[in-house]
């Protein structure tokens, strides 16, 4: 098949500027969405719930290393059958429906604007004005199946399916630049330092549960089979009889790092 | 075992991953390679950057790395997408027309 | 000209990492910061960019540490131009007046935080400290309870607690705190020293044993903590007069602890810069001690 | 360690540019053969070294320009603090201390000193 030549106006009017565009709205329409997101608020109560599933894991965990009758005081404040914290809290499910939320609509709508909207007008915009042309070639063979999707608005059978067309290198840029926008846009901490400083993160309260009693439900079974055993039963005696070299190496080497 | 030492890491990895690939796929695009040669170059180059922050890490990489395989093969897919467009970008730019 | 720039550089970034230590690590060099900051950063302080900031915070609280209200005020003020808004700052704003020991403002201020955002927790935390520094510690105990019922798995509220506690001298409680400190952080070789203090100072032959088994681990975590050495030979000798049934074994625990601890002192001394002499006579002295100990307790 | 980070930092600028040197001298190499019209096997030796040296010499000033890997083990990170800076919680600071008043009366000493001797001067 004869090698196609493409005229190199094509290059500099309509493949680099594809690039460019579709990079540029994604680092515009980054900040445009950290302009327009709306801090989400806490309530004290899903704190309260988040932070007490924390430590129960954590009693879970490490509660050999407390004496037994510390464990089972813990153990029976969280589970005790009459007052016990994960028996008498009863949460309702906080399953927002977006229709009656406002605030919900407000974030979907957001959401529209910031992620959908753009990509149409965008796409639609680079349809109309850069349609029709073959603008690359990609390097390594494809088979016909790949055609319609690399070669949206060429219609010619007779093409190589290597070809690639205007809106279709527009889609693999929107699609292919993801990554380039984390490498770019995830550099700059120190930004995400002064939005830090804007509002106290309630970091905590961040892998909240949707459902707390549900939550509750599954810690309690967790915490009501986990049973004590102390960790430090014969410690002394272990230290003692210990043969000496491994904890002078390991004295020496703690040493070194002095 | 420190959960945010992990998630730093793991995003120093990323953002190795992310920029090698990139630049692989210039270099690749520069040199006209074409078809085979050029996901083999692909997967050499990312074999070239776990060595080279395995000896920035140093002998004490086992610190830092809860396994050995991390470093090689996480993110190894998504970085092809990456390189597989600036490839064909660049390819385009110099050898196409 | 150009090398004199670069000098500045040297120094400027110099002491922007020291900062930054010190902000990482937490550690309480508040003259430091603010000398740092006076006799120098402050000249560059556009330089920093968007570090400003945390460096401002970290400035307005090593000022009020030391007492210089004015450099703190000016330092809320250029954070209130930047974050109009931020409770953040809001709640720097009353710890300045805090260290103007304007306490009743601040503590309304603190309390229009929380009904503004009733999650905030730095505002709460202050609270507690406001009563604390007027000396009412029994408030401060309760609020700081109040605070913890909702935020269980705040390590450094426990700590406080027992902090507040211990001086109030209510060890039970006490080790209750650090029992959660040592939930959150099983490996760390301090909680469980001082957990273990707390028991050795509660008294009685149980907790005399709980004691020694956590002294014990806290050496096992770090085989170079001498105060848990010196606690666990405490623990063990004393408990080597209460229980007849196991003296030996208690004498066993207390001599090793001995011979731990006089060998890391020779250790330690042949390494210093004192001459080996003086060492060998500290070592001596402390041999003596040992033997005196042993003899009154048994 | 400043003017290692920086020197990286011009490692990786310097590679990009050779990067895109080497692109441009491909491009003009296509060019000049398709005006010449000779047909294409491969690129000059030189431009196919300077870019992938110029590759290696970025990838290898990225690795070195990302920073440094953090311990896992939070045990060795705790195992460092000691009690003091462990016991120390900023959130918790109490203003209400003796380094105010000696913090105070040594800069009202100074202010003082200086006023005396500026009076003297004058």
């Amino acid at each position: 098949m004869a090698e196609l030549l493409l005229d190199s106006d094509i290059r500099i009017w309509v493949f680099l500027p594809i690039v460019l565009i579709t990079f540029l709205v994604g680092i515009i329409r980054h900040y445009v969405a950290t302009l327009m997101t709306s801090e989400k608020t806490v309530e004290i109560q899903q704190i309260k719930d988040s932070q007490a599933l924390i430590r129960s894991r954590m009693l879970r965990e490490n509660g050999k290393f407390l004496p037994r009758a510390s464990f089972e005081m813990r153990k029976h404040y969280f589970n005790n059958k009459d007052d016990g914290y994960f028996a008498t809290q009863k949460r309702e499910p906080v399953v927002k429906n977006p229709m009656t939320d406002p605030t919900m609509m407000a974030d979907m709508m957001k959401g529209n604007v910031t992620n959908v909207i753009p990509m149409i007008v965008i796409g639609g915009w680079i349809n109309w004005a850069f349609s029709g042309f073959l603008t690359t070639k990609v390097p390594f063979p494809l088979t016909l199946r790949f055609k319609p999707m690399l070669q949206r608005g060429v219609e010619l059978s007779a093409l190589d399916a290597s070809w690639v067309s205007s809106a279709s290198w527009y889609f693999l840029n929107v699609f292919g630049l993801r990554s380039m926008y984390n490498l770019i846009l995830g550099q700059d901490n120190a930004a995400d330092q002064t939005r830090m400083m804007q509002d106290q993160m309630t970091g905590a309260a961040m892998g909240m549960p949707p459902d707390p009693s549900k939550a509750f439900k599954a810690e309690w079974e967790a915490l009501e089979i986990s049973s004590h055993k102390w960790a430090l039963e014969q410690i002394e005696d272990e230290l003692v009889n210990k043969n000496d070299p491994l904890l002078e190496n390991v004295r020496a080497q703690r040493n070194r790092n002095l | 075992v420190n959960e945010g030492a992990i998630r730093q890491n793991a995003a120093i990895l990323d953002y190795c991953r992310t920029s090698v690939s990139c630049l692989a796929g210039v270099t690749a695009g520069i040199m006209g390679l074409t078809g085979l040669y050029g996901f083999i170059f692909y997967f050499l180059t990312a074999g070239m950057m776990s060595m080279m922050l395995l000896t920035k890490a140093g002998s004490s990489w086992k610190k830092f790395f809860s396994s050995w395989s991390v470093l090689f093969s996480s993110g190894l897919f998504g970085g092809l997408f990456t390189y597989i467009l600036f490839w064909t970008f660049l390819y385009g730019m110099v050898h196409v027309y | 000209l150009s090398k004199d720039s670069n000098v500045l550089h040297f120094y400027f970034s110099e002491a922007r990492d020291r900062l930054k230590q010190i902000r990482e690590e937490q550690s309480r060099s508040s003259r430091e910061v603010v000398d740092i900051w006076e006799q120098f950063l402050s000249y560059f302080s556009d330089k920093l960019g968007n570090d400003v900031w945390p460096v401002y915070e970290q400035v307005c609280i090593a000022a009020c540490d030391c007492g210089e209200i004015s450099l703190a005020h000016r330092c809320v003020r250029e954070l209130n131009r930047q974050f109009p808004k931020s409770f953040r700052v809001k709640g720097l704003e009353g710890m300045v007046l805090e260290a103007n020991q304007r306490y009743d403002t601040a503590e309304h201020l603190y309390k229009t935080i929380l009904q503004d955002d009733p999650t905030n927790s730095v505002a709460e935390k202050r609270l507690v400290v406001i009563y604390k520094s007027q000396n009412k510690i029994k408030e401060a105990i309760t609020e700081l309870r109040k605070y913890l019922d909702s935020h269980m798995a705040d390590t450094d509220s426990w700590l406080e607690l027992s902090d507040l506690y211990l001086s109030q001298m209510d060890y039970a409680h006490a080790a209750f705190c650090l029992e959660e400190l040592i939930l959150a952080n099983p490996h760390y070789h301090l909680f469980h020293q001082r957990y273990a203090e707390i028991r050795y100072t509660q008294g009685g032959t149980e907790n005399l044993l709980e004691a020694r088994a956590y002294f014990s681990q806290a050496i096992k975590l770090n085989p170079n903590n001498i105060r848990a050495l010196y606690g666990l030979f405490l623990c063990a000798s004393n408990l080597a007069t209460k229980q007849r049934s196991a003296e030996s074994k208690n004498m066993k625990y207390a001599a090793w602890a001995a011979e731990q601890i006089s060998q890391l002192y020779r250790k330690l001394g042949g390494r210093g810069t004192k001459s080996s002499s003086d060492s060998t006579e500290q070592i001596k002295a402390l041999g003596g001690m040992f033997d005196k100990l042993q003899l009154t307790s048994s | 360690m400043i003017m290692g980070l920086s020197m990286d930092k011009v490692v990786v600028c310097f590679g990009l540019i050779s990067l895109a040197h080497s692109a441009y001298s491909a491009a003009q190499h296509r060019a000049y053969l398709r005006l010449t019209e000779q047909s294409f096997t491969s690129l000059p030796l030189d431009v196919l070294v300077q870019c992938f040296v110029s590759f290696v010499l970025t990838c290898y000033g990225i690795v070195r320009v990302v920073g440094k890997f953090k311990e896992i083990n939070s045990a060795t990170e705790l195992e460092k603090r000691s009690w003091e800076t462990m016991s120390n919680r900023p959130a918790f600071y109490c203003f209400n201390h003796r380094g105010k008043s000696l913090y105070r009366n040594c800069e009202e000493e100074d202010a003082q000193l200086q006023q005396r001797s500026f009076l003297k001067n004058s």
